[in-house]
């Protein structure tokens, strides 16, 4: 049925963060069975051909967008840009993404510095949310990932992060896909 | 030897130390350790010498490995061998390890495609993507936290008020609703804290808050915050000729 | 040049506002004779076939839409959407979670507006349930959160709600490093 596809199209499209194959299936009222197969078809339609739309699998669900190797023309399109990380702040992530749940006071240990600051920081960009209280005493905070922080590293999931071992021999492989032009402070 | 170094280069003394084990090409599992004390606490003095603050976690890391230094210059007692375990370094060269793994996911999470730096998704709200749609509620994506934290943030940078003091003054919604029409009408866009100047009182504080609340919801007004911590922008979203005839007090339901 | 309508596609579909000919004449270093062309033949393939997403002229620019005839679908995008509150509602919210049980007069001389409106709302989300009585005159009931408000957020349970003043803990300590304003000598 060629009409549930241009409706599969249309809200992946208007969806303002990624939509999983559960919502598609809620919100047309369709199995998820029927759902899957088109949302491949489109993906070989969008991603074989050199266009300039992707529709990539990303934190659990489907999203559109711009393949990588545009970036540099894409950049000056919009005035808002994003704030740059800090390396405290990749650090603090990369701690937390690693061994969520995790305390404060064990990032801390971790880096040896006071990460009050760069956690709230986090918090407040939503890249890492509260998932309770750790059961000693004190009952301390834990933290972890949230869901944007696999969107805005285009991971369709945790079980996706690199792992730790294999990341020397990725960074190559990045380094050639991605070419590191040095950021020409844009 | 001459030292190139700037404190603030490091994220940490963990970063710092593992740059003079990596410079002095030691193994991180056998850190020469009266070399690496000397070196760190160099740098640390020549911070002191140009007079730059310097952060206790550094001089922390210092003494940490003055300890770590002593306790390898001393003959061992069995005591302190069942106390601490055999060798000064382990905790130390253990932490060193794992923070080495993070920093380098770190960079790699550099160098991986970002949302909105290296790859694009449409940046529109769904309601302005949708043929035919009209624009819905304002409305905002948040946790639990970001509103809290709104209101802690206004509230704390409040004087502390005397409390018992309670005033019965019956301060309305709608008249600061009122006072919000009347300066967003006249500067078309403000800043959320433009609004909350600094003699105002706890109570007009949170009245305001309300007032802001109630006009987002009636989508008399925008709100909007370009990105991440930039301020909070309020404007008009209807003309203004259509202000008088909406916000009377009746229309509201305050009396 | 196929790279040039693949960028098109691209500027259009991440641009924040309609995208003029000029605009993508000036951010693809292009004359707009070759542009418009390319513009042409992308609209071609997005309006001519059923698709779910058009490129419209809007405003003296193109933009991405989605056909007007799906807009009934794409509705039930917005409004289903999980985890997405308004601030009314994200605040009734927090005082029914912080302050349980609770009654509506309670929420109401908290937020200082009326809230039934939105306690209805949360009421058929789920969100919330009733509790029971209050044992006072007119015997009011008493709200608390519901099951799904945990899973929402991902809590364990109430006990794991965190406290305003872990979070502020965060800020005290920022606050601590770095004094900005000596506040006892004024």
């Amino acid at each position: 049925m060629d009409n549930l596809k241009q409706l599969i199209e249309a809200c992946v499209f208007a969806a303002d963060s990624p939509l999983s194959l559960d919502r598609l299936s809620s919100l047309l009222e369709h199995p998820r069975a029927e759902i899957r197969p088109l949302v491949e078809e489109l993906q070989r339609e969008y991603n074989d051909s050199g266009r300039g739309i992707e529709l990539v699998s990303v934190s659990g669900g489907y999203q559109f967008r711009t393949p990588v190797e545009l970036s540099p023309w894409l950049r000056k399109l919009n005035r808002e840009r994003p704030g740059k990380f800090s390396r405290a702040a990749m650090e603090t992530l990369a701690i937390i993404a690693y061994r969520q749940p995790v305390t404060r006071a064990e990032v801390e240990y971790l880096r040896g510095v006071d990460s009050g600051g760069v956690m709230k920081t986090l918090l407040e960009k939503n890249l890492i949310k509260v998932l309770g209280k750790k059961d000693v005493p004190g009952k301390p905070l834990m933290y972890g990932t949230s869901r944007q922080f696999l969107e805005l590293f285009g991971l369709p999931s945790l079980n996706e992060l690199p792992t730790l071992k294999e990341f020397s021999s990725l960074d190559e492989e990045l380094a050639e896909a991605v070419p590191l032009t040095p950021e020409t402070e844009v | 030897m001459a030292f190139e170094i700037q404190l603030e280069n490091f994220s940490g003394p963990m970063d710092l130390l593992l740059h003079l084990i990596k410079s002095n090409e030691m193994d991180v599992y056998d850190i020469r350790i009266v070399e690496i004390t000397e070196q760190y606490l160099q740098v640390i003095e020549q911070m002191k010498l140009l007079d730059l603050d310097i952060a206790g976690e550094f001089l922390l890391m210092a003494s940490t490995l003055l300890h770590i230094k002593s306790r390898m210059l001393l003959p061992v007692s069995e005591e302190i061998e069942e106390e601490e375990g055999e060798d000064p370094r382990a905790e130390l060269v253990k932490r060193l390890l794992e923070y080495q793994r993070y920093k380098e996911v770190a960079e790699l999470f550099q160098q991986l495609p970002q949302l909105d730096r290296d790859v694009f998704s449409n940046c529109l709200t769904a309601a302005e993507l949708i043929s035919g749609e009209e624009l819905e509620d304002a409305q905002i994506v948040a946790s639990v936290y970001q509103l809290a934290e709104a209101l802690r943030v206004l509230i704390k940078e409040r004087p502390p008020e005397v409390f018992h003091e309670v005033i019965q003054e019956s301060l309305s919604v709608a008249v600061y609703i009122e006072r919000i029409l009347e300066k967003l009408t006249s500067a078309r866009r403000l800043a959320l804290r433009d609004f909350f100047s600094e003699r105002l009182s706890r109570s007009e504080i949170v009245v305001t808050f309300l007032a802001m609340l109630e006009l987002v919801k009636m989508r008399m007004v925008n709100v909007e915050q370009v990105k991440e911590f930039s301020d909070i922008w309020l404007s008009l979203a209807v003309p203004v000729e259509e202000l008088s005839a909406s916000t009377s007090e009746e229309s509201l339901g305050y009396g």
